[in-house]
This record gives structure tokens, C-alpha cells and sequence, in this order.
């Protein structure tokens, strides 16, 4: 699992290229709250145009960066999400919770 | 009954063999040529169930996950064993956003997406005996 | 020691399990991050350890061979086992191009390619009760 | 693993695709030994281009279709060996048997 994270103005966008599970849940995790905490964003974008693979340990670190920016009255955006993701969103009720874009452009647009 | 295949696999309950754990499923399942989308399926309920007896069978001891997989014609059975703690209660634990370690942002959802993954899903557990998950599924493409 | 992990396989002595054996421990050992190169030289060295225990062990009949598999720092340590009918002089087994099975076409050089790919070849067998082969390679991209 | 067999005036050509082990060698053998008994070619020629993997399992097949062709005073040719084929080839001795060429140009040429 490889992570390339940046910001753009309010917005930590976080591209996860390879698999989100417990094992590389943790330094995803490490790496946007690192950034949470020392920089200045308010909403985080996640582009999944590259992840392989998300399993329920998934939901727990969405969850956990959601509750982090609703304090700070940011959102948690995403776009590009395969069938299996969706699927595992839909089941968890994720998908009403996060705001859904197109791709990049739409996300920062309205974020 | 035409097909038959059989294996088991064990190995130590360390985060980084929950990938190795999917892709072994996957390469033993590919033999009866399912569609991706039931090979994801059953990876991500093998992941689960492994990221279960790591974290919650184990917890911070390391254990043995063992993993029996039967193909009967189109039909796959998997179990996936730990030998740790156990489940108080199963009932519980098959709730939807139940999670005994919310302080590791589990969410809960494991046992949801095993069932609706895979045709189903059982589990029988001893308290500090351990935990076996067996689970279903009859590949549609190939029926 | 900084990194240890560990891993045990038994699938039946079917011949499509070669192709299944040599992903599993090809994508066990890709933790260490070996080259192309050595992950080739141990799925080919895997393929004619089980290869022996699917025609020569067990012969027509069916049983089930098992992989250990053990990782320690750039080290790698692999079992292949079998129970089947055991090599009666491991001494002409060894030699290359000898073959109990020409019949079968085979070449007599399973050993010899093991003993070039690997570090180390243990062969332990009894007549009868079966046959372990015991292969070390040290990792030269990551000592 | 997937066979592609033709004929060129007296060679058969041999593309497999994939993996040579025990499992795909006796579909391997039983193909060519079909062609071999119906047809009248004299040289066999493998295209190892898309071979992905081969064990001593391939010595077999080839030294047995060697044996078959020599009684017709026929070669056995191949061309695009990977490095991994060619250290088994080396070990085994079989490139002082087999006709080694560049290119399917010039393995038909001068086969
Ligand atoms: N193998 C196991 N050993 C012990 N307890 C388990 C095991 N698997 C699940 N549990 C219990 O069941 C609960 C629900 O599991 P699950 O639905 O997968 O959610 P999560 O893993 O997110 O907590 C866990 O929080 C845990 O208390
Ligand atoms: N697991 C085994 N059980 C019984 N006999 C074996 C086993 N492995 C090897 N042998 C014997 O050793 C011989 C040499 O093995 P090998 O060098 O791999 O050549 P090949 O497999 O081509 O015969 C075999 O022909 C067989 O008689």
C-alpha cells in the first residue's frame, strides 16, 4: 500500500493506492492524522480511483477521520469507487455520511 | 459430485498475513473459474474473519489462524479457526455496528459483510477455547 | 532476528494444486521483497518438490501433501512432506537424470534443479512412511 | 495454460501460453503427439515467447518429442527462451539437443 497525500486550500486529499485492511489501516490512519494535526484543513478527500481492495477496517477509518473533521465543521469527500466498495458502503450506511463526487474536479469544486 | 478439491493453511496471527490469507482463498477458489466479483466477495469475507481471530481471538498474543477450504462441485466451504478467547455472546456479536474495541475504530460491520458476502455463515465459539467461522457459498457463474 | 514468520499448507495430491502451491509460497515469501529472479528459483524448486510427492509419493492414490513454510529475517526455510511411499536409495535419487518413472517421461532432474535454485537440499525418507524434502535459501537482495 | 498448433510445410509450430508443469504437460504431449501421428511434419518448433513458467516437467515433454521426431530425422527448434528456461535448459543439457534460433523467421528458414 502506497499513500500520496497533499492539500489544496481547506483539503487533505488522500489517494490510496493498493489495499485498505487492518494491517494498513493503521499507517493510513498515522499519515492523515498527522497532517489533521498539524495543518490547517478542514475536509478530507479520498481518491479510491486505486484502491484494490477495502474490508470492514475500511469503514472504521473513514468513520474515525469523519468524527475528527465534524468537529472542525469539515467534510469527508470521496470519489471513484468501485462495485465492491460501494457495496460495502451501502451495507454500512457510509454512502450518507460522506459526499460522493464524480472525480477530482467536482470534489474540490464543491467541498 | 465432479469436482473436489481440499486444503487447509495455517499461520501466525501477524496483520501482514491477512493479504496472504486473501490471496491463497483466491488462488485455490480460481480453480473452479468464478467471476471476479464472487472472488471479491469471498476475499473480503476471508478478510474479515482472519482480521477477527488476529485481533480480537488473539489480541495482543500471537496465535496460529488456520484455514480449511473445501470445493464440492460449484459449492465452496471455508472456516477460518483461532484458538484464542472466544465470543461471550454470539448474538451480540452479529449485530450490525457492534464492535467490543471501538477504541481501535473497529466498526462493527465485520460479521454484516461476511453474511452478505457470502450464502452463510456460522460460528461456533468456546470462551478461551476459541472461534470457528464457517462459511458458504455456491458460485452462481458456474451452476 | 527482526522479522519471523511462519506458515503451514496441506492441499490433496491432486495435480492442479502445483500451480496452487507455488502461488501460496511465492506470495509468502514476496514479504521479504525478494527479486523476480529468487521468487522464480523457489516456485520452481516448489513446483518439483510437490511435483515428487503427488507422482513418486503417492502414485495413483490420493493424499495430502504439506508445505512449512518459516521466514526469519532474509532466510528461508521450506518443507514439502509427503506420506507416501518413500525413496529407497536417496543416494541414486540425487544423481541427475535418474528416474524411477521414464515411462511417465520424466527427466530425473527434479533434484538437480532444487539443489541449483536453492541454497540446501535435505532429503528424509522412509520406506512406507513417506518423504520429507527440507529447502534453505538465503535472500542475497536483502542480506 | 492454452495451446496454439499450426503447420508450416513440414513443422509444427508450438506457442504455449502460460505454465508447463506436470499438470499441463500430458495436454501438452497429447496435442503434439496428435498432430506428430496425423500429419506428416518432420521438426517441431517451440515459441516459448509467452511461457510463463516451466519445471523439469518441460525437459520431459521436449527430450520425449525430440526422441519421436529424431526417428523421422526431424530437429526440434525454439525460440525466445526467458533466463529462468534457459538455466533449466542449461542444467539439463538441453540446449546441445534443441536448435536454438533468434526469431520465428529465422527458425522456419533454416529448420
Ligand atoms: N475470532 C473472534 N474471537 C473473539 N471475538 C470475536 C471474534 N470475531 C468476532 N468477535 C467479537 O465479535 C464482535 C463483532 O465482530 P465484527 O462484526 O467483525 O466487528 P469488528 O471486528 O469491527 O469488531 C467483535 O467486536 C468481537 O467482540
Ligand atoms: N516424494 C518422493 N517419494 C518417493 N520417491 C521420490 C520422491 N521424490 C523423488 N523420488 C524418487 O527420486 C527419483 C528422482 O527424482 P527427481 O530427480 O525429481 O526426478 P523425476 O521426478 O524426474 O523422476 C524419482 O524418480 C523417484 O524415484
Amino acid at each position: 500500500m502506497t499513500l500520496e497525500l497533499c492539500i489544496d486550500k481547506q483539503t487533505l486529499l488522500v489517494k490510496i493506492i493498493g489495499e485498505l485492511d487492518h494491517h494498513t489501516a493503521e499507517e493510513i490512519r498515522n499519515a492523515i492524522d498527522f497532517e489533521l494535526d498539524n495543518n490547517s484543513v478542514r475536509n478530507i478527500l479520498f481518491d479510491f480511483s486505486d484502491l484494490t481492495f477495502m474490508d470492514s477496517s475500511g469503514i472504521g477509518v473513514l468513520m474515525g477521520r469523519y468524527k475528527k473533521v465534524s468537529k472542525r465543521n469539515g467534510q469527508v469527500g470521496i470519489y471513484h469507487i468501485n462495485p465492491q466498495v460501494r457495496r460495502i458502503f451501502e451495507i454500512s450506511g457510509l454512502l450518507g455520511i460522506l459526499k460522493e463526487y464524480k472525480n477530482k474536479k467536482q470534489a474540490l469544486e464543491n467541498i | 459430485m465432479n469436482f473436489m478439491n481440499e486444503m487447509r493453511i495455517e499461520f501466525l496471527s501477524k496483520s501482514q498475513n491477512e493479504a496472504f490469507a486473501r490471496v491463497v482463498v483466491a488462488a485455490f477458489v480460481a480453480q473452479l473459474d468464478p467471476t471476479i466479483e464472487e472472488i471479491t466477495d469471498i476475499k473480503t469475507a476471508v478478510s474479515e474473519a482472519v482480521t477477527n481471530a488476529i485481533i480480537h481471538g488473539y489480541e495482543d498474543n500471537m496465535g496460529m489462524v488456520e484455514i480449511k477450504c473445501i470445493l464440492i462441485d460449484n459449492k465452496i466451504e471455508i472456516e477460518v479457526i483461532d484458538k484464542g478467547k472466544g465470543i461471550v455472546d454470539i448474538g451480540l456479536a452479529r449485530e450490525p455496528l457492534y464492535t467490543s474495541k471501538p477504541e481501535l475504530e473497529r466498526s462493527g460491520m465485520g460479521f454484516t459483510i461476511m453474511e452478505s458476502f457470502m450464502d452463510r455463515v456460522e460460528i461456533i465459539s468456546k470462551i478461551n477455547k476459541g472461534t470457528t467461522i464457517k462459511m458458504y457459498k455456491e458460485l452462481k457463474s458456474i451452476s
